[in-house]
């Protein structure tokens, strides 16, 4: 007898693996355009955090007896994601050591993909930060690896050290003329590929507005430049890829509102008075525990709800 | 407007224009006693006896039952089991044809000389159900509960699945009729105000059914609502929210916002058997998908499906499936000894997706939740019910899903959710008569 | 029961160790478990507590009225504590500095009045001596084994001494508070797998 | 509860804390002039790993005043809390009477291991030693700065000298420095 199948009978032809890679090509723009701005350094580390991330799926593979699911592109994404927030000077072992934990520790530990808490390659790259300070916090200058490579600070550490270096202009840090991690500089890029989710129906508004607009509001009353503080650093990048992560974010489009103030508060707090120069990463992935709860209180009214 | 939903492909074209074709009397029919919601009807023939074409076969057992007519005229065979869609089985009364086709004695009546309840009690008689597939009793729906009153009555025209047409044809071919089936229903339960819904798709039919109301004299009045496509347009309380702006209380009934909905078929069969006599003994239905001849055709109840499909000539492969009913809420059968049944809007016949093996983890997109027209979490639901824990489904309104596939249809994973959801429907129900 | 009886003491080391399988005390495991040495003082300071605190509360329970145990058993306890903490605070100050507020937090340790309640106050002398002494023991099995899973690839040191040579990059993580989370996560699981899964 | 074994326990737990109150006792009476020499070792050996030439160390009201063998004052000690990147630092420094820095070591603090954490280490607090006036600034911070701030630990360094640059102004608000400089 033939295996009944229950309705419905068609189904979209959207799949998981298609999400996938269109994030990839979302986030093909900024990759071209980090290769530009720090050479061939920033290649490596991208494929290396690809490679690891592969590897960390097939450990775990055998460590958890899992069903090796096939090819959907997922491990792209978070190496790619990863390699976004490394410098570009890391040393290939420490990237790869991250892709790896982003794959075992964070993701297949939890259950594989879907059942994560955190963001993997955020929580990589925190795993690299507190281990690893000193090589995260070295960023070479762009364009220097045409002469020899310059270290540098990021405009955000120039703000809050207050000292040492000269802050680039809005428009190059814009283009992505700037210090930083491998794929955050280029605003530009990273919108142009952020559209293309938007239009792909694959990311919505809710969380890269309210992520933004809330740290616009809180370092404008804050008394400092609110446009400084969307092109410098990993907000554009954070908002519109690491957020959005389907799997760490809220459900429901009024949980992705309250996520992605949240956010944009603890993003807000740690740049103004925390000691890191940066909070993005750090304000996701706090938030990231927050969403079972956040889901919890904001499920949609069931249709015919009776008014009390 | 309702929330949620999906805009479908709708295949439409297949069929659309394909003139309702009258399916010859087959030699064999095989009536089952259960075709609707409620207590089967009781068999008041038995073998050898004959049966002219709309004689009584099986008679209303309870308040929520129908009754049963021959659609053929010929000798009961036998009284036998048969398996319905979903695996359902049923008593079926098996009638040889004699090839005469003898109905009934016909008769013919003025429907304004009815009063409510002689109208009422004619559909009763007629075994009338709802034809859009759930198969309801349309005489339990006529009878307007104690306590509560109908303002409207809807004609639910949206036919919103794919690839179904057979309530597009019969609105082109049988319009008149069609509206008067609407005017004998709101005389029924005495309203004033009736709605045709229809989906944009079916533009063509404003001005025909715009002509044949102007041919009614009556009190009430008929408006035409064109609804956007979207499906699930033709479910009651969706399509409620979108003529009326009104949402149907969960767990209530249409008749709780005032509001009656009849099925186009419906309304033609109540019309038939409250002018001419005829009870429900045929209907119009789509055969369509990978089917060299597609059509609408006018099938008596209980013609095997295996019939109907050689007459369009579908060749049956290893890699098709048959669905009854349309892509988005049939049901796939195992057998095509099956026969068609009062609520069998459609033979589908679509290529066999292997999914179970493409099923992925749910990657929280939150797709379902957009599209659930029922606002509910279909997401989160799914992980329970595939973890038993039916608690947790009943706390997340499982009870609510009204099954239309949306959720299914958009998930890029492919979950089966619906599959799921039904599950978890059987396991709270069980659990509750324990 | 007889007077003695050895599995007492083989319990507390694997079987039903106390962190791996009871799962009490993890507050002092996580935080001095950063060195080898503070966790080895650690676990000597807790075999000295555990034990005295389990024959004392043995001896003295046949005289204790059940209502008032649990505050009998904090003195005791909180006696053994102290003595443990003026002796290292006289003796091993660098040790009694790195151990801090965990030396003194040991009276509210849950191992410590989880065995003189469920163990010590049933049992004679002896065989509460070798379970607190079995407890003790599995504590101290424990928190070395992740003391050495942390400074090891933490510090690149074991016993302050370097191990892997100059140019190690310590994997910082580990020796913070998460390492030990870490650690302490993949040995329970590792136990699980091989003594069977604790059925809940 | 009857009230025979109310008075029953109150007796028994009373028995019990006296004699584990007595052990205690006997134990602290011990430990005691052992901890406390421990406590004074300590200090010294900090006060002369500061200021090696010191012989007698006086604890005054601000500060510790560090004479040689014949009683002749060659400095201070001070003891300053600065905010730094991860929290408070708490730093010891000795200043000679001329106002030169001697020696400077960090008591506590709770910045990032492996990297602001390195303000511990000797390479980084020799540099102050024989240094005063500006000399003390970072050389990023100042043209005349000859402190080189630890990589990447730019704030952590920045805390030392700022809190080293603090008691030296201090000293010579106070004038506690020989007019001979």
């Amino acid at each position: 007898m033939k295996e009944l199948t229950c309705s419905p009978h068609i189904h979209s032809s959207e799949t998981t693996a298609k999400i996938m890679w269109s994030v990839v090509i979302a986030l093909l723009p900024a990759t071209l355009a980090s290769i530009y701005f720090f050479g061939l350094d920033a290649l490596r580390v991208i494929i290396v955090c690809i490679i690891s991330c592969y590897i960390g799926e097939v450990v775990s593979h055998f460590v958890f007896n899992r069903k090796l699911k096939s090819f959907d592109g997922s491990e792209v994404v978070t190496g790619l994601l990863l390699a976004f927030v490394l410098p570009p000077s890391i040393p290939l072992w420490m990237a790869g050591i991250g892709g790896f934990l982003a794959i075992f520790l964070v993701k297949e530990l939890f259950g594989g993909i879907g059942f994560n808490i955190f963001n993997p390659a955020l929580a990589a790259r925190s795993i690299l930060t507190v281990s690893f300070p000193l090589e995260m916090t070295q960023f070479t200058a762009p364009l220097s690896y045409r002469v020899d490579a310059i270290t540098t600070a990021t405009p955000l550490g120039i703000i809050k050290e207050g000292i040492g270096g000269q802050l680039p202009s809005l428009w190059q840090m814009f283009i992505g003329n700037r210090p930083g991690c491998l794929g955050e500089t280029s605003i530009l890029l990273l919108v142009i590929g952020a559209i293309f989710l938007l239009c792909r129906k694959i990311i919505t508004w809710h969380i890269p507005v309210s992520y933004i607009l809330t740290v616009v509001v809180i370092t404008s009353i804050a008394g400092q430049n609110p446009i400084f503080h969307i092109l410098a650093g990993g907000l554009v990048l954070g908002a519109f890829f690491m957020a959005t992560d389907y799997v760490t974010s809220p459900i429901t489009p009024k949980g992705k509102i309250i996520f992605g103030i949240g956010c944009g508060i603890i993003t807000s707090l740690i740049r103004l008075k925390g000691s890191y120069p940066e909070g993005v990463a750090y304000s996701v992935i706090f938030m990231n525990m927050f969403v079972p709860l956040i889901d919890r209180y904001t499920l949609p009214k069931k249709f015919g709800a009776i008014k009390k | 407007m309702f929330q949620g939903g999906v805009k479908l492909v709708d295949f439409k074209e297949i069929s659309k224009d394909k003139v309702t074709e009258d399916f010859p009397a087959p030699e064999k029919v095989i009536i089952p006693l259960s075709q609707h919601t409620g207590i089967p009807s009781k068999p008041v023939v038995k073998k050898g006896d004959t049966v002219l074409k709309g004689q009584l076969i099986g008679e209303n057992a309870g308040f929520i039952s129908s009754a049963t007519h021959s659609s053929i005229s010929g000798t009961v065979a036998g009284i036998e089991n048969c398996s319905l869609p979903g695996g359902r089985i049923s008593t079926a009364i098996i009638i040889e044809n004699d090839g005469k086709d003898i109905p009934v004695e016909p008769v013919n009546r003025n429907w304004q000389d009815l009063k409510p309840e002689e109208i009422i009690s004619i559909v009763r008689d007629s075994g009338i159900v709802g034809m859009g597939g759930a198969a309801f009793p349309s005489a339990v729906k006529l009878t307007i509960p104690k306590g509560k009153k109908a303002d409207y009555v809807i004609l639910n025209g949206c036919e919103c699945e794919p690839f179904l047409t057979a309530d597009y044809r019969v609105m082109i071919e049988e319009t008149d009729k069609v509206v008067e089936g609407l005017f004998i229903i709101c005389k029924a339960i005495g309203v004033k105000k009736g709605y045709i819904g229809i989906e944009s798709n079916k533009r063509d039919l404003v001005p025909l059914l715009r002509e044949a109301i102007t041919k009614f004299v009556s009190e009430v009045v008929v408006e035409i609502k064109v609804l956007p496509e979207k499906y699930p347009q033709g479910s009651e309380k969706h399509l409620i929210k979108s003529v009326l702006n009104k949402e149907v209380p969960s767990g209530g009934l249409p008749v709780d916002v005032g509001c009656v909905v009849f099925n186009i078929q419906t309304a033609l069969a109540i019309r038939d058997a409250v002018c001419e006599g005829i009870p429900l003994i045929e209907r119009v239905l789509t055969v369509t998908g990978l089917v060299r001849n597609p059509k609408n055709l006018r099938t008596r109840i209980g013609t095997p499906v295996s019939k109907i499909l050689e007459y369009c000539g579908v060749e049956l492969k290893e890699n098709t499936k048959i669905v009854i009913g349309g892509p988005m809420m049939g049901i796939q059968i195992h057998t095509t000894d099956i026969p068609v049944i009062k609520g069998t809007s459609g033979i589908l016949v679509l290529p066999q997706e292997f999914l179970p093996e493409k099923i992925q983890p749910c990657i929280r997109c939150g797709k379902c939740i957009e599209v659930c027209p029922m606002r509910l979490v279909p997401a989160e639901l799914g992980k329970y019910a595939e973890n038993q824990k039916w608690e947790r489904c009943n706390e997340f309104n499982v009870s609510d899903c009204i099954e239309c596939g949306c959720c299914s249809y958009i998930c890029p994973a492919k979950r089966p959710l619906v599959d799921l959801f039904k599950w978890a429907k059987v396991e709270i129900r069980k659990a509750g008569t324990k | 029961m007889k007077l003695i009886e050895p599995k007492n003491f083989f319990a507390g080391i694997w079987k039903e160790n106390p962190i791996f399988f009871l799962m009490l005390g993890l507050c002092p495991l996580l935080a001095v478990s950063s060195s080898l040495k503070d966790a080895l003082g650690m676990g000597i300071a807790f075999i000295f507590v555990l034990t005295g605190a389990n024959i004392t509360v043995s001896l003295i329970r046949r005289f204790v009225p059940s209502h008032i145990r649990i505050p009998v058993f904090i003195v005791v306890i909180a006696t053994f504590v102290t003595i443990a903490d003026y002796s290292l605070a006289a003796y091993l100050p660098k040790l009694h500095r790195n151990l801090g507020v965990y030396l003194p937090l040991m009276v509210v340790n849950c191992i410590i009045l989880g065995r003189a309640e469920a163990f010590a106050s049933k049992n004679n002398i002896l065989n509460s001596a070798l379970d607190g002494l079995g407890m003790g023991l599995g504590f101290t099995l424990a928190i070395v084994i992740i003391a050495i899973l942390r400074e090891l690839p933490g510090q690149g040191t074991l016993f302050g001494i370097r191990t892997f040579g100059e140019n190690y990059k310590p994997f910082l993580i580990m020796i913070m508070p998460p390492g030990a989370f870490f650690v302490i996560g993949f040995l329970i699981a590792l136990k699980n797998s091989i003594g069977g899964r604790k059925r809940c | 509860m009857k009230k025979k074994d109310i008075i029953i326990g109150l007796l028994i737990i009373f028995i019990i804390t006296s004699l584990s109150g007595y052990l205690l006792a006997q134990v602290y009476k011990v430990t005691k002039p052992k901890i406390e020499q421990q406590k004074k070792d300590e200090g010294q050996k900090l006060y002369k790993e500061i200021f090696p030439e010191g012989v007698e160390f006086t604890e005054e009201k601000e500060y510790i005043a560090v004479y040689d063998d014949e009683k002749k004052l060659l400095g201070r000690i001070y003891h300053i809390v600065q905010a730094g990147y991860g929290g408070p630092i708490v730093i010891k420094a000795g200043f000679d009477t001329e106002g030169k820095v001697k020696g400077v070591r960090i008591l506590e603090h709770s910045e990032t291991p492996g990297l602001g954490a390195k303000i511990t280490e000797k390479s980084f607090l020799n540099q102050f030693a024989g240094k005063s006036g500006k000399k003390l600034y970072l050389k990023k911070y100042d043209k005349e700065g000859t402190i080189d701030a630890i990589t990447g630990a730019t704030i952590s360094s920045k805390a030392v000298s700022d809190g080293v640059i603090k008691i030296q102004e201090k000293i010579k608000a106070e004038g506690k420095i020989n007019e001979t400089d």
